[in-house]
């Protein structure tokens, strides 16, 4: 590459910040206790578990108990998801949940399906968005759980999550959402909101991967997925990833200073100049919603061509991008997500997803503009489909 | 994931475009799959004069478009139906399983064009 | 502490190997990418991942397909068992563990249990052994998985795997051994050892917490415990921990070189020295087998008093231990593995493990001598038991 | 875990040892559950003059046996058996939820100690 690359990929994973990463070191080095164990070593690691987790949760505005470390955010969604349907399955088996979800949320319940669970999948409108009316519809006497993901990370639209989640609590059914995407990137209060259940990861906020956390509400009861010591009271054993809690503290620590200092704002002014852009070229689809979308989120379909292609030829200027296309994960169907949308086929795959992180700037967006015009198109030059052909 | 080899032709294929006129156009895929691949063809003395190939698709499937348009090029007919996607696959060094489908499809293109060649020629 | 502490705790967890962490630090740093992007970023994390799992293969002899990775032992134990018992649930409904298991394995069962599953716990001899006969006799039609540790976390002793795994293979029942103490600090070649799933897990063997693997043999299909993306071929979704992948890699090559450099027999030569200077003592008994153990534990009870009191006067004295104390986890009773040995509460209550490190010189282990005999006299001297009381 | 106080008075316990002869022993837990403990005293004019004990247990129960031992010195026995479980955890600075139980045994003990002299007294 001859040029500095632009990494705008940041909905598939983030750098670890260089601050967060001295927050790890000591726990990478002398500090590496077992934070089960009673002597020094072990009261040290402790220590700093317990510290992360409060950082955690101040950043969500939830209480330190109320906050459980996992190994990842798909370990979460998996916990919340079955730990709920099991716990609860006396009262119900029925279980509500969307069709744009997360595959860690959208293949929980299909295997939860083929327990003997009844699952209703609600369809989105061509924004990607759930409707409050069609939830209410679906909830039922035996409802025991609704997941509802905060903000899709394919196409960036954003749930009205509030609202949702206060249709369940008027019926006394538990309500999850998948908030990866979000958390760290929109200020996000659990002391007023109407959600129960609340998945987090580290690495797509400038943490460590392999450290989620799920925010479970105090009161709650759900059933553990991984038993063993009892780690996590009870519901998540296994010695803990100091070093990576201890992250994803640090990382919650910086994501809450850029909050509060408003970066979300400037970000998404970002994000509409890199739309814009994008947009300007001919048979340029946006997918997901023009305003209610993550800030650092930009998603398209480009008519005529395969996303694959397009990220390759990306790739090799220099620009790391992602597509919800078909040919990058080796099926023959694009994305489940752009299909609810009510895409077709042909278009869906050609989708597009640009996420930008807190070090993109603006030179990068205009950079990443020029590009994807030109690889647009000379694609659509080998393309047998298009305007004039 | 990919060899050198198809990042080579699929950042510089070889043969992009169409023939106008052609003698044989040949078109595969479905749009819906997500691989559509259009060969056109001039023909003379029974050789493919000339070729080009218009492809919708990923990069493996641009690249075996590519590459076996060029292993064509001046083939009697005969010859260029014997190229088969695993000539196609040797000569790129390979492809990730998932993507082996792709190379099935530039062997169909130049069959389709062929016979479309023919089916002009004997109406 | 007035001089260098002394770490014995290598049971819980073991320091990051310097080796490692530098083998880590460009996966923190610049290499950041998602294993499953196809751009740049993505194409170098993958092939770190698949490096590092060529060395966890090649470490315990198995093919690299059949390493899969895990947020850590407790996770691996219960995919294992779970997935097991789930996937074959058609064929029977009958499962075996041994009484000493890790809460990670014990506790899986006790869930089966609820959910319908029958389960035989076999005991131990005096020395913590399983009896291959006892085994034998508990296998029926039904039995669709064996889970019978490789060596205990808490007494050190070794099973007879090879022959317990053999008889399973005769009944084409599943084998599944929880090594976590074991690999790494054993040679260990799963090329022939009739063992179908085996239990990893990185920070006991000087890598990072938060990483551990399931060998799952091929040709055994078994459920996953995380759905999602379908990562590790299916069997656990989530981002892999790059980083942590990568450092569990670079321990499993570092211990490979310590094996073939015949480092574990020097280790049991220190660990006799250490064990003859705790049991010079008197009325302290050593528990678990005396030659059939982990080259780097001792453990004994000692009478008269309890075990935490024990722990925090060596940890005062810069010395770091564990035990199996009911005080040090809150509950009443001692330790399952203990009871299991048939010692009598009391004397249980007094246990004490020392687990050695590669680092541990024959300095340490004389000191810890000297600092256990005193600490035990003064303790003693308060308790209310003992010879002359 | 433990607070300072705690650390303190179980590496370096006041009143540890046994009285011989003493006016009254008080013997309470159970080596079963991990805590036992023993107090032997010395009673003058209605005051425990002397006090000493010694415990099998973990540092709480050993440091609640000190701290116990200490409070109630010098005191009349009704002044003594008023000293409660949370005179003893306040001294301490707190214990861990999980042993609190632990300052249980430190109360009773002093009881038991008493109950005995009392018997002793009037036979
Ligand atoms: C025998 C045994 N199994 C399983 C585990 C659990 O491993 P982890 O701490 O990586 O979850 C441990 C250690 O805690 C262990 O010693
Ligand atoms: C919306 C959403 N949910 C869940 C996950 C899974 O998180 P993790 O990769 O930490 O397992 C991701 C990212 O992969 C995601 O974008």
């Amino acid at each position: 590459m001859p040029v500095r690359p632009i990494y705008l990929d940041h909905s598939a994973t983030t750098p670890l910040d260089g601050v967060v990463l001295e927050a790890m070191m000591p726990y990478l080095r002398e500090n590496f206790g077992n934070p089960n164990s009673i002597h020094a070593w072990g009261r040290r690691a402790r220590q700093a578990v317990e510290e992360a987790r409060g950082a955690v949760a101040s950043l969500v505005g939830a209480k330190d108990r109320e906050v459980f470390f996992t190994g990842g955010g798909s370990e979460a969604d998996n916990l919340a998801i079955k730990g709920t349907a099991l716990a609860r399955q006396q009262k119900g088996r029925h279980l509500i949940t969307s069709a744009i979800e997360h595959h860690a949320v959208l293949d929980v319940f299909s295997w939860l399906g083929k327990q003997g669970f009844d699952v209703t999948v609600l369809s989105v409108d061509e924004t990607g968005r759930v409707s409050p009316k069609d939830l209410e519809r679906a909830l039922r006497p035996d409802t025991t759980l609704v997941s509802i993901m905060f903000a899709n990370n394919e196409i960036g639209t954003l749930q009205p999550v509030a609202e949702l989640g206060e249709l369940c609590r008027q019926r006394d059914v538990l309500f999850h959402t998948d908030a990866v995407q979000v958390v760290g990137h929109l200020p996000l209060d659990l002391a007023t909101l109407p959600v129960d259940l609340l998945t987090m990861s580290a690495h797509k906020m400038y943490g460590p991967k392999g450290v989620g956390a799920l925010f479970v509400r105090r009161g709650v009861r759900i059933d553990p997925l991984v038993h063993g010591g009892g780690q996590e009271r009870g519901l998540r054993s296994g010695t803990e990833n100091v070093a990576g809690i201890v992250g994803f503290g640090a990382a919650a620590r910086l994501a809450r200073e850029r909050l509060a200092a408003g970066e979300h704002l400037k970000e998404a002014e970002l994000r509409d100049h890199l739309l814009e852009g994008l947009l300007e070229v001919d048979d340029v689809l946006l997918t997901g919603h023009r305003t209610d979308r993550l800030p650092f989120h930009a998603s398209v379909c480009v008519r005529f061509i395969e996303g694959e292609a397009l990220l390759l030829r990306l790739d090799a200027a220099g620009i790391g991008a992602s597509s919800g296309s078909a040919c990058t994960s080796g099926s023959l169907d694009p994305s489940h997500v752009l299909l609810a949308l009510g895409l077709d086929h042909a278009t869906a795959h050609g989708s597009l997803r640009l996420s930008l992180g807190k070090d993109t700037s603006r030179e990068d967006v205009d950079r990443t503009r020029a590009a994807f015009r030109e690889i647009v198109e000379v694609l659509r030059a080998m393309s047998p489909f298009g305007r004039n052909k | 994931m990919y060899s050198e080899k198809v990042v080579e032709f699929f950042m510089h294929p070889r043969n992009v475009g169409r023939l106008d006129p052609a003698d044989g156009v040949g078109e595969v895929g479905n749009p819906r799959c997500g691989d559509v691949m259009k060969i056109y063809i001039q023909v003379r003395d029974n050789r493919i004069d000339d070729i080009r190939f218009e492809t919708f698709g990923c990069a493996a499937a641009i690249a075996t478009s590519s590459m076996i348009t060029e292993m064509v090029k001046g083939k009697t007919l005969e010859e260029a139906l014997e190229v088969s996607n695993e000539d196609v696959l040797d000569a790129l060094g390979g492809l990730p399983p998932e993507k082996i489908h792709c190379s099935l499809l530039a062997e169909e293109g130049i069959r389709a064009a062929v016979e479309d060649y023919r089916k002009r020629q004997s109406p």
